[in-house]
């Protein structure tokens, strides 16, 4: 058995545990996304974008843990590195529109 | 079950959940902080800081659970990079807001 | 032995080998709901944000979503392609295309919603939403391809003497399937048609 | 931005482009001889050509192209720096020539081009020196006129263009920046290729394939190598400053080593004081813009402490110029740990050594400035100073001097 099938209380194990803070982890990420929409400038935007894809790469990164599929986690090292460039491009863009891309 | 483990592996699963909350608490604080805080750059403080320690936690946490002799070494390299990354993004948005003319907010200013 | 017969024989082994699926864990539909609530806020956001900027910036939160989605339901080729082609190809496109155009200030930070198109399309979606109860429950044994494992059998046994394709998967696609795929191609094309007319082209140069 | 040379009568006859009776309103103009300092710079090509014109139309009748040797003779790797000095003077040199034998008129002929490497004998610390070895040279060659190129930077990414046309207003020399536009766009940040760097990049891209890869698997070698070498290529240009070097290189890890759980600490605690002002339902916060100077040197040292002070809850780098960083700082308290310089002290000790740590904090320095709030001592610079997109209701452009600004009138209002 490994440790993800550990119990940790009254029969969940600790698998259920990180799902559940996964979860946990989306409802914040839901909460962020207020931000996302309401703005009101470009960067608030932006800014709220990137911590929406950090807490992401949480999410992949405790599902691969939860679920036992290590290979999750490159999915998040992907995205880890997308997000920044994501938010490097965007904010770059809002300032000298385009003259990056 | 949790005897079967161990005190090391006891020791591990209460490291994981205890990481696990923190990463949660932190990450709830960033959220907070981005809704509530009056302007772009303060919002970028929680953004950049709160959420990097909460990133950083659960990403522990992950480590511990999936083992080095799993995938955890991969775990470390994402908290490495998140806490690279995540600081420059933050003061590459506030540099732009700040290029636009976004004028810090102070006491007594009515933006909120 | 031929790829054909090799694959069938892992077809066989594979077959008895399923069980049941269990009871689905309330933890699981926890992470479930809560990636899909996200999702869909997402995604109404996207088509409802009035600033394009805005909607492009929503959208990356949107593929963030669905490529958390895409993993919970273990498809990792899918999620990475959602991450590296919806986060960062589409992104980037989507920017390039606003920096060669204008972008519009708006007051409404909303586009208006038109009441009688959402019915309709509520309608329609309530209306396929029905058709749900009938699918198979994920890992059912009641699935056809389990059920009756014959049609599989034959797929896998009969698809490279009909067609002459070595891969299973793309002797479904192309021959077997082969209407669908015309009327996927056709759509392209339409959509490639369409962009030439907002163009004012008349060739792809 | 004409600026005439000082009335200086001895100046011989003057003849314009075609060589006829000269028609210029403001009378002849005195020639000259013009000494403009060199560097490799984007604008270096674009304020040749602007001397050389102004030469060919009269002005001046000797031009001495200088470079200030921001090292001593002696120094490890001095013959290395003098010899790339001295390929920029005969470029900038070559420019010259060009442009003089291109321009219409024969003033361009009897014009000489001097080239000469100075101040490579002392050490050289501020403004004050640079100027100092220039007025030295000029009050040798006869020459009253100094042209700046304005991306002029000798030491590093750090502009000195202000305070050296500040010091060089003290001395007899006549001083004007070149008129030439700076580029909207920086240039790409691009250094040499050393084969170290290549070495360097290669290794740790490779490294970074096997930790995802297999390093046993004799695919994952063809295409890690392939990988690798592509990156390199592309950016090995552009990820080092400096080439890693055996004792520094190592040192600086390990030091950097010792630097991570300090900051851990400092996030750590730091993180908990501003949760408490975040969850506050009074929401307490006081959000200032601050400047600090900080002497970290540029780059690499630069980039972590920036990131170390985002990292650090309170504080936020808005924006780093020369040496100068903007930070936003969201309490009273994680202001006064910045004016305490600590992190800055770190970084020093992380890519200097103990011996460097030991210097006075920006407080003792006096290196620091509120710019926002009833404390302000200094006004808040808007957008646009330097090439960003201009700010719609900027105040005035750049803080006018620290002294001036005292109370909170210098604050902007958007």
């Amino acid at each position: 058995m490994t440790l993800v099938d550990a119990t940790v209380v009254a029969g969940y194990t600790v698998g259920d545990f990180l799902l559940l803070a996964a979860a946990g982890f989306v409802v914040l990420a839901i909460g962020m996304l207020y931000r996302a929409v309401k703005g009101p400038t470009m960067q608030d935007r932006v800014l709220a974008v990137n911590v929406l894809g950090t807490n992401t790469v949480v999410i992949l990164a405790i599902l691969a843990a939860a679920l036992s599929e290590p290979t999750f986690l490159d999915i998040a090292l992907v995205y880890a590195l997308l997000n920044f460039l994501m938010a490097i491009a965007i904010s770059k863009f809002t300032v000298e529109r385009g003259g990056v891309l | 079950m949790i005897e079967t483990l161990g005190t090391l592996g006891t020791v591990r699963v209460g490291l994981i959940v205890a990481f696990t909350l923190l990463g949660l608490f932190f990450s709830f604080v960033s959220m907070v902080g981005v809704l509530r805080l009056p302007d772009v750059y303060s919002r970028a403080h929680t953004a950049s800081q709160a959420d990097t320690l909460g990133a950083g936690f659960g990403l522990a946490a992950v480590a511990l659970a999936v083992g080095w002799e799993g995938a955890g070494f991969k775990s470390v390299l994402l908290l490495f990079f998140i806490f690279v990354t995540n600081p420059t993004a933050a003061h590459a948005i506030s540099r732009a807001a700040f290029e636009e003319g976004i004028v810090p907010w102070t006491e007594g200013d009515d933006r909120r | 032995m031929t790829g054909t017969s090799l694959l069938a024989a892992a077809a066989g082994n594979l077959l008895p080998t399923v069980t049941p699926a269990a009871p689905v864990p309330a933890q699981v539909t926890a992470v479930e709901g809560s990636l899909l609530a996200f999702v869909v806020l997402t995604a109404l956001a996207t088509a409802l944000a009035r600033d394009v900027l805005a909607a492009v910036i929503v959208f990356g939160a949107y593929s963030l979503g669905m490529a958390a989605l895409y993993t919970f339901y273990r498809a990792p080729d899918v999620a990475l392609t959602e991450a590296a082609i919806s986060a960062g190809v589409t992104t980037v496109l989507l920017l390039l295309t606003l920096a060669k155009t204008t972008r519009i200030d708006h007051d409404v930070a909303f586009e208006s919603v038109n009441v009688p198109a959402v019915g309709a399309v509520g309608l329609l979606f309530g209306g396929l939403l029905l058709t749900m109860g009938d699918v198979p429950a994920v890992g059912s044994p009641d699935a056809p391809v389990w059920s009756n494992p014959d049609v599989t059998q034959w797929y896998l046994s009969e698809s490279y003497a009909q067609t002459g394709v070595d891969n299973t998967v793309m002797a479904v696609l192309a021959a077997f399937r082969g209407f669908d795929t015309f009327g996927e191609a056709v759509v392209v094309f339409a959509g490639g048609i369409a962009a030439l007319i907002v163009l004012h082209r008349e060739v792809f140069a | 931005m004409w600026w005439v040379a000082d009335a200086d009568d001895a100046g011989g006859p003057v003849t314009n482009d075609a060589g006829g009776p000269v028609t210029n309103d403001a009378g002849p103009t005195p020639r000259s001889t013009v000494v403009v300092p060199v560097e490799p710079s984007p604008t270096l090509r674009a304020t040749v050509s602007h001397v050389a014109e102004a030469a060919a139309d009269g002005e001046f009748d000797a031009i001495h192209f200088v470079e200030i040797a921001s090292w001593r003779d002696g120094d490890p790797g001095s013959d290395d720096r003098s010899a790339e000095a001295r390929r920029v003077l005969e470029r900038v040199s070559a420019w010259a020539e060009a442009d003089l034998d291109d321009a219409d008129g024969d003033t361009g002929d009897d014009v000489t081009v001097v080239s000469a490497l100075i101040g490579a004998d002392e050490y050289l610390f501020g403004p004050e020196d640079y100027v100092e070895v220039l007025a030295e040279y000029a009050g040798e060659h006869g020459a009253d006129t100094v042209v700046l190129d304005p991306e002029y930077t000798p030491v590093g990414n750090t502009t000195l263009l202000q305070p050296l046309e500040f010091a060089l207003s003290n001395t007899s020399l006549s001083v004007r920046t070149a008129p030439v536009g700076r580029p909207t766009r920086p240039e790409r940040l691009r250094s040499e290729a050393t084969g170290v760097r290549f070495a360097a990049m290669f290794g740790l891209s490779l490294a970074f394939y096997f930790v995802l890869g297999d390093p046993l698997y004799w695919f994952d070698w063809v295409t890690g190598v392939a990988t690798a070498t592509i990156v390199s290529i592309t950016l090995s240009r552009i990820s080092f400053d400096a080439d890693p070097a055996i004792p520094r290189t190592p040192q600086r890890l390990v030091r950097g080593a010792i630097y991570v759980p300090v900051l851990l600490y400092e996030i750590v605690v730091a993180n908990l004081v501003v949760a408490r002002v975040i969850l506050d339902p009074r929401l307490p916060i006081d959000p200032t813009l601050n400047r600090v100077r900080v002497i970290v040197g540029s780059g690499l040292p630069l980039m972590t402490l920036a990131n170390s002070i985002t990292l650090t809850p309170g504080t936020l780098t808005v924006r780093a110029r020369d040496s100068d960083l903007y930070v936003h700082s969201l309490l009273p308290w994680a202001r006064e740990g910045l004016f305490d310089g600590s992190l800055e002290r770190w970084t020093r000790f992380v890519y200097y050594g103990r011996s460097a740590a030991r210097l006075p904090t920006p407080r003792e320095r006096d290196d620091h400035a509120i710019l926002q709030g009833p404390d302000a001592t200094e006004e808040l610079p808007i957008a646009a100073a330097d090439g960003g997109a201009t700010g719609d209701d900027a105040g005035p452009e750049a803080a006018a001097d620290a002294e001036s600004g005292t109370g909170d009138e210098g604050v902007t209002d958007a």
